[in-house]
């Protein structure tokens, strides 16, 4: 197998922090590497330099033996390199078909031809199984169907290196094992490929090989056959991890969420929710699962407060909630958090220390009448950035300074340090690595223990089944199934996400 | 250690525009030396200067400070003018014709009058914007030109002067007038109070915080439980309330009544100001001063030295440019970091 | 460089045999093409005769009107001519502030009695009915109009404009024509004085209407209004202030005449009274006219250059009342 | 082409705004069965008044397209008509004015490129700094007694000016004007229908996706910028050496604000912009015929600042929230991605 890509002693460095440390690795023609670490390894970093999207400050690399002038992305795309980017590199105001050929549009004289544009999109689609709108406009997409429109974007021109940083944290399990059928395919067709993700089933199930790195090192190289998913956990986090979610029985009591009758629309004024109706038992936790798209997100944006009710009521501990003024719904007792961290969930340009108080800033201890109370701020901001293992140099730091699982960190330590007696938990876990993920994961059944009723709602069906006692299975707007986690299985629950009758 | 990093590029940018300006008036057969001499003398030496100087800082720091509002809650308000003169007629216009208050009555009041009806030109700019989703810059240049005209129309009409042959109001009664104290206007003093006002709201209270998370980011300012649409309207109201009581402590302060020519260009000069000093409403002082000192030096260097006066806007511009580009902090790496956004741009909301 | 040529230097100013003039414009400049820079023009000439020196200030902020005339009157200036009717109310305070020394308001009606200020003043009206009345007897199409670059609320631009009216009217009459009244404009806000742009375009919108005599009065506004016009042909523009043929040179294809009024001429009389001791303070009632046809000199009839000069004679001398309030 | 202005024509047909079209047309049919020679120049002026703030807000409409706020258009502006004015003057011929004119102009925004793309200052402060240097410069330079050899003459378009209306609102201007209405057509389909087009569009919106495409987001940001402001350099020139024929301190008299309302009132759309422009223009045609007719009796204010309450008015009803270029006003860094 020739050599594909090759990258020799790469080192680079943000500040004071060094994100790549001297790292060396290749990758051959049909050999599917995986990159693994904690968030804030160093992986999207390694992956930009090499797109040729961040400069490094030492190290070369070379693509076909060729050496590639640092920063020059051009270049690197047209020696035949495609990346599917971590955060989205789409467009949002713009058409499927417009952000697909981008950067190499099809001309009928001077003008783009999108007629050719889009045969070529309906083409693509076609052949590697990614069935999407080429007109639909990528904002009113969902992020699965977006994730799909930034793979056929790096599979648009003729690859022979692929690199996905992350491309399954908002794909559902099906687009997931389609995905990765896809891969395995081009790799058979002598397309060399990188994937970045924080699940291990799927390195277990994709890799050739596997490539960990710590703190911005090489700490080992394995492949799937010489290592299982712990030894792979522990690679990363240099410590033993916890894979398997530990709980005891639950010990649910009264209702502190009813959802009566509730219908709810979309973005695009469809009927998204259609008549849902669900009781959440405090000490208990109530899983929704369900292939994305099916209302799940609706579901949640209109319990907590975020969305318009068309019909129906919402009653936090037997109060009625309203619509529009999710702060209210805060008020009576429920915690979210948002499936859109940066939209929702953050001031980026804030502290963490601020954002820690966010929705609470001008409530007693932060705020005596007009006044903030910075002393009250930094102490809490002291405790949780403790607590909740929250990795910064200061709670001073901005906000945008930390890493995606970080952040998330911030978001969950703010809603799970007030009075709650509902948490509405939406993707808690995505884009975090596995040792944050059993935190949260701790944090959430810690909450369940603690007497407050959980929602959780989840792209990824292992966590719902490891973490919830009960399973309602959400499936073209409606509840079509809740089950008690005794009788979950993987096959029976998917049989009834796919809409079928079980 | 800190204080001095903060002063250390302004310094060396005045120190660049004053040597530019210096070549510039040799190219014109004119002395820089005298020139200098005379703005510094004139500007800061003598007690007469300084008042003039303070005199002249004064209504630009208050509208300064109404576009730093603006700034920190993510709204442009080029509206500072048309805020402003409302302001300065509605208080000349509460200087005459309110009679037989006391003096401790009537200026307060007049300053409210003035804040109030810069408030309403600020309110109109705001609700557009949060009810009806009409960009700021629209609104505030648009209500700039239509409050001028109105006070075209009232200081030439209604309110004007009985037998005056030019447009403008009666002289305002003589307990609604705001003298100095040490011979330094009490106006100025007032424009350092709001200064320190403004500052502290941002720093310490919630309204500051809430005006700051509407400009940073609407969504989760909403999710936090902040009203978006009040806040937006709120702000364009201090904004206007702001520039209004700059304009009306201009009129009680130092012109006397309302005539249009002379508030021109305040606000204006109070959007340079804001983005001197980089939203950093402590910094608008210094930044007033500078201008006030340099715009009423203007007149003695052109009768000392001969320089025409718009060496003065040169200069300005230059000090701006050396003061917010990245270059002196690059050259001396210092590690203020003059490149961060004082303005949200206007696209994204 | 704002000191003139002339042989004697600042230096003697303030001392037993100095003559110093010093000038304070209104805001703008001492190059304006308008009202600063007649007044400059005759400070500059009247320090010639007298064998004085001249120097001006140009204001930027109205609020400076009294400190800049300070600058002067601290240094023993001997006379200072303000520009501008807007300045009329601080060269009053002064004159009172500075009793030695003289001064000179240019558009200034002074009311009062002090015994050291003159107001120099113009009775625009005139000047606009006598070009009025020239523009009544060019006109083919009996659509005549004035474009005013400032509101009405400023006499100066008030009275020019009405003038205009007014003399367009009486020579309608005089030849028994059933002209409509001359139609106006005035452009009020920040810009007013200082669009040529508007100016311009308005222009064009009464050319488009087959207006075909257009006075264009108010600083660059209507001086945009002339240049426009000149690009008609057929069409006449009239100027004013000064002879703006020679300070709106590409108005010259249009402009018949312009509506002056003699400031540097007013101010010559009033500063060489300081000098010989009669100045006396009051109103001095500057004169008026219409400047030379240049071009036109032989494109117009005879016998309406005789009307006008005797149609001069009476508006000058009172026996034609413009009807204009002052 | 042909295909795609078929489609556009089609589009708009069908479009709901059809019916405001219609209205409009109806409404200048009868005021010109009522009076003609009136309407048309109402209407002539509308253009003239319009086109300058058009096509500054044209200048707009490139920088914010390509994420950067361009709050320095009026000095842009200044710039240009000061150095088209001079260079014309001194040389005696329009040519070189009108090079000048635009070479200044695509200086000025050489310098806001240079400030806000390399050097990643705050855009608003950029062009603040572009705005006061301007006023400084020109006004300290300005020197009287020159004068221009002539102006653009107006070109009557054979057979074209002779349509009753449109003709003499139309086809009998100047050839800056020509050029002017050409550019923006032009822009709007470069805008929306060429790969530039795209390209810039996708860096306006989202910096990243465009880097990440292999296109170099500095070259284009500089390029469109300059581009900007040599067009605006272009309307300085028709400004000076088109409309007016001379040229004075503060020339441009506050145009370059104004077409930051019209641009954003167009909503950052080519057409849009010019229709907005025309809309204003035409306000202060009506305001000028207003006066102009003496028929009513409204102070002269109260006329003055029709155009201004008018665009508020439209607003306010029409709106519907207006989105701008989503990375406007924020330096792209790669590295802060
Ligand atoms: N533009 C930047 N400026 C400053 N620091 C950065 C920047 N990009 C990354 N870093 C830092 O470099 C380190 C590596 O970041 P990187 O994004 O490569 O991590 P990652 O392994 O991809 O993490 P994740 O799994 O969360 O995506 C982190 O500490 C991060 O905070
Ligand atoms: N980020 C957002 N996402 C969705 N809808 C929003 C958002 N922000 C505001 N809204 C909508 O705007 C309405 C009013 O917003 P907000 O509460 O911020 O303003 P307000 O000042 O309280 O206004 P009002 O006085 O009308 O209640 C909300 O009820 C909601 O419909
Ligand atoms: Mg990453
Ligand atoms: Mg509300």
């Amino acid at each position: 197998m020739a050599t594909l890509l090759q990258v020799k002693n790469l080192t680079k460095s943000f500040g004071s922090v060094i994100a790549n440390n001297n790292i060396s690795f290749e990758v051959n023609a049909g050999e599917i590497v995986a990159l693994l670490g904690e968030n804030g390894a160093g992986k999207s970093t390694l992956v930009k330099s090499v797109f040729g999207l961040l400069r490094p400050d030492q190290g070369e690399i070379y693509i076909d033996g060729k050496q590639m002038a640092p920063g020059d992305t051009a270049a690197v795309i047209a020696s035949g390199v495609g990346m599917v980017h971590q955060h989205f590199q789409l467009v949002p105001v713009m058409s499927v078909t417009e952000n697909i050929i981008l950067g190499d549009e099809p001309k009928d004289g001077i003008f783009i031809s999108i007629k050719k544009a889009e045969k070529k999109v309906r083409a693509l689609s076609e052949k590697f199984g990614l069935a999407v709108d080429p007109t639909a406009n990528i904002e009113d997409l969902p992020v699965g169907m977006q994730q799909r429109v930034e793979i056929l974007k790096a599979l648009s021109k003729d690859v022979r290196l692929l690199i996905f940083d992350e491309p399954t944290a908002v794909l559902t399990p099906q687009e997931t094992d389609e995905l990765i059928l896809v891969i395995k395919n081009l790799a058979q067709l002598g397309v060399g490929v990188i994937v970045i993700t924080h699940k291990l089933r799927e390195v277990m199930a994709l890799a050739d090989r596997v490539v960990v790195l710590r703190d911005g090192k090489v700490v080992g190289t394995t492949t799937p056959k010489q290592s299982d998913e712990a030894g792979l956990a522990q690679m990363m986090v240099g410590r033993n991890v916890v894979l398997e979610v530990s709980k005891g029985a639950a010990n649910p009591g009264q209702p502190v969420l009813s959802v009566k009758g509730l219908e709810v629309f979309d973005d695009r004024k469809l009927l998204a929710v259609k008549g849902v109706d669900l009781q959440v038992r405090s000490g208990e936790i109530l899983g929704i699962a369900g292939v994305e798209g099916n209302g799940q997100r609706e579901l949640v944006e209109a319990i907590c407060g975020m969305r318009v009710r068309a019909k129906g009521e919402v009653l936090v501990g037997g109060m009625g909630t309203k619509d529009m003024h999710p702060h209210a719904v805060h008020e009576a007792g429920l915690s979210h958090i948002p499936e859109d961290r940066e939209k929702h969930g953050l001031v980026s340009s804030y502290s963490i220390a601020d954002n820690l108080i966010l929705n609470r800033f001008d409530q007693q201890p932060f705020a005596r009448g007009w006044f903030r109370n910075m002393s009250a701020i930094k102490k809490n901001a002291d405790l949780l950035v403790k607590k909740f293992d929250i990795r910064t140099t200061s709670p001073a730091a901005l906000a945008s300074a930390l890493s995606g699982g970080n952040k998330q960190k911030v978001v969950i330590a703010r809603e799970l340090s007030q009075d709650l007696q509902v948490l509405v938990a939406a993707q808690p876990t995505r884009g975090v690595d596995v040792g944050s993920i059993e935190f949260i994961h701790k944090q959430l059944i810690a909450a369940r223990d603690g007497g407050a009723g959980v929602l959780l709602v989840s792209a990824e069906l292992d966590e719902i089944i490891s973490l919830s006692d009960r399973i309602a299975v959400m499936s073209g707007g409606i509840i079509v199934a809740t089950i008690d986690n005794k009788n979950a299985d993987r096959d029976y629950l998917g049989r009834l996400m796919a809409g079928l009758s079980a | 250690m800190r204080f001095i990093r903060a002063w250390i590029t302004p310094l060396i940018a005045l120190f660049i525009a004053f040597a530019i300006g210096a070549i510039l008036m040799i190219t014109q057969g004119s002395d820089p030396v005298k020139a200098y001499q005379s703005l510094f003398t004139t500007a800061f030496s003598t007690q007469e200067g300084l008042a003039k100087t303070f005199g002249k800082a004064t209504p630009l720091a208050i509208s300064g400070l109404a576009v730093v509002i603006g700034l920190r809650a993510g709204l442009f308000n080029i509206g500072a003018q048309g805020q402003l003169i409302s302001g300065a007629l509605a208080a000349a216009w509460a200087g005459y014709a309110i009679t037989g208050l006391p003096m401790i009555a009537h200026v307060p009041l007049c300053l409210l009058i003035g804040g109030f009806f810069g408030s309403i030109v600020g309110y109109i700019a705001g609700a557009l914007k949060a009810y009806r989703g009409i960009h700021e810059v629209i609104t505030t240049i648009m209500l700039n030109s239509i409050v001028l005209q109105l006070a075209e129309y009232l200081s030439n009409g209604p309110l004007k002067e009985e037998g005056s042959i030019i447009a403008r109001t009666p002289e305002v009664l003589d307990t609604a007038k705001i003298g100095s104290v040490a011979g330094l206007p009490i106006g100025f003093f007032l424009s350092g109070l709001l200064a320190l006002g403004v500052w502290w709201i941002f720093k310490k209270t919630t309204t500051g915080f809430r005006f700051e998370t509407v400009g940073k980011n609407k969504n989760a300012a909403w999710y936090a439980g902040i009203a978006v649409k009040r806040n937006t309207v709120f702000a364009m109201v201090a904004c206007g309330a702001l520039a209004g009581f700059g304009g009306a402590v201009e009129t009680l302060g130092v012109v006397g009544k309302f005539e249009p020519a002379f508030n021109q260009g305040l606000g204006f000069d109070g959007i340079t100001i804001a983005l001197l000093a980089r939203a950093n409403p402590l910094a608008v002082i210094p930044g007033a001063i500078l201008f006030g000192g340099m715009r009423g030096a203007g007149p003695t260097m052109q009768f000392s030295a001969g320089v025409s006066p718009e060496i003065i806007d040169l200069i300005l511009a230059i000090v701006l440019f050396f003061v917010t580009a990245p270059i002196i902090s690059r050259i001396l790496k210092l590690k203020n970091d003059t490149t961060t956004q004082v303005t949200s741009g206007w696209g994204s909301n | 460089s704002s000191s003139s040529d002339k042989a004697v230097d600042e230096s003697v100013c303030g001392t037993e045999d100095g003559f110093c003039i010093g000038l304070v414009t209104d805001i703008g400049k001492v190059d304006d093409k308008s009202f600063n820079q007649s007044a400059w023009e005759g400070a500059q000439e009247a320090a010639s005769i007298n064998g004085g020196f001249a120097k001006y200030v140009e204001t930027q902020d109205p609020k400076d009107y009294a400190a800049n005339i300070a600058l002067f009157a601290e240094a023993g200036y001997n006379v200072i001519v303000t520009v501008g009717f807007l300045m009329a109310e601080a060269t009053a305070v002064a004159s009172e502030q500075y009793p030695d020394v003289k001064f000179i308001g240019v558009d200034q009606f002074y009311a009062g009695s002090a015994a050291n200020y003159s107001g120099l003043i113009f009775p625009e009206d005139k000047a606009g009915f006598i070009v009025g009345y020239l523009g009544g007897y060019l006109t083919t199409s009996g659509k005549t109009a004035a474009i005013a670059g400032g509101p009405d609320s400023i006499p100066p631009v008030r009275k020019f404009i009405e003038g205009f009216v007014a003399g367009v009217g009486y020579a309608a009459k005089e030849q028994g024509k059933n002209f409509p009244k001359a139609s106006s404009v005035y452009y009020t806000g920040a810009n007013a004085f200082q669009d040529p742009a508007w100016g311009a375009s308005t222009a064009q919108q009464y050319l488009d209407q087959d207006y075909d005599v257009i006075f264009s009065a108010g600083g660059k506004t209507g001086n945009g209004g002339l240049a426009r016009t000149a690009q008609k042909s057929g069409a006449y523009c009239i100027g004013v202030d000064t002879d703006q043929w020679g300070t709106v040179p590409e108005a010259q294809a249009c402009l018949v005449t312009s509506a002056m009024k003699l400031i540097p001429q007013g101010v010559v009389a009033l500063i060489g009274q300081v000098k010989d001791g009669s100045f006396a303070g009051g109103n001095y009632v500057g004169d008026v006219g219409a400047a030379p046809y240049h071009d036109f000199d032989s494109k117009i009839p005879s016998e309406v250059k005789t009307k006008v000069e005797e149609v001069t004679a009476k508006v000058i001398s009172g026996e034609i009342a413009t009807g204009v309030k002052p | 082409m042909v295909g795609v202005v078929t489609k556009m024509t089609k589009s708009v047909m069908r479009s709901k705004k059809t019916i405001y079209l219609y209205l409009v047309i109806l409404a200048i049919a009868i005021a010109y069965t009522i009076n003609s020679v009136s309407t048309v120049a109402v209407a002539a002026s509308s253009i003239t008044f319009g086109l300058p703030l058009a096509m500054a807000a044209m200048v707009g409409i490139m920088c914010e397209r390509t994420g950067v706020v361009n709050i320095g258009i009026e000095g842009t502006l200044l710039t240009s008509s000061f150095f088209g004015f001079f260079v014309a003057a001194l040389s005696q011929n329009l040519i070189w004015g009108l090079i000048a004119a635009i070479a200044s102009g695509a200086a000025t925004g050489l310098l806001l490129a240079l400030l806000t793309v390399s050097w990643k200052m705050d855009q608003i402060i950029a062009g603040t700094i572009v705005n006061i240097l301007a006023t400084g410069l020109t006004s300290f330079f300005y020197k009287q007694g020159y004068s221009l050899p002539a102006i653009f003459p107006r070109w009557s378009i054979p057979g074209l000016a002779e349509i009753p209306f449109l003709g003499r609102v139309l086809f009998q201007s100047g050839p800056i004007t020509y050029f002017g209405l050409i550019f923006i057509l032009v822009l709007y389909f470069a805008i929306y229908h060429t790969p530039w087009g795209l390209r810039t569009r996708a860096i306006g919106e989202h910096p990243s996706s465009a880097d990440t495409s292999g296109i170099s987001v500095l070259r284009i940001k500089y390029t469109n910028v300059v581009i900007a402001g040599a067009f605006g350099g272009l309307t300085g020139a028709y400004l000076t050496l088109e409309l007016v024929g001379s040229f004075d301190r503060g020339f441009s008299a506050g145009k370059g604000f104004t077409a930051l309302a019209i641009m954003i009132f167009g909503r950052w759309n080519p057409i849009g912009a010019l229709l907005a422009a025309v809309f204003f223009g035409f306000a202060q045609a009506l305001a000028n015929q207003l006066m102009i007719d003496g028929l009513v009796n409204i102070p002269g204010p109260f006329i003055n600042m029709l155009p201004y309450v008018l665009t508020i008015v439209v607003l306010a009803f029409s709106a519907g929230k207006v989105r701008g270029p989503a990375a406007a006003g924020q330096p792209y860094e790669r590295e802060k991605a």
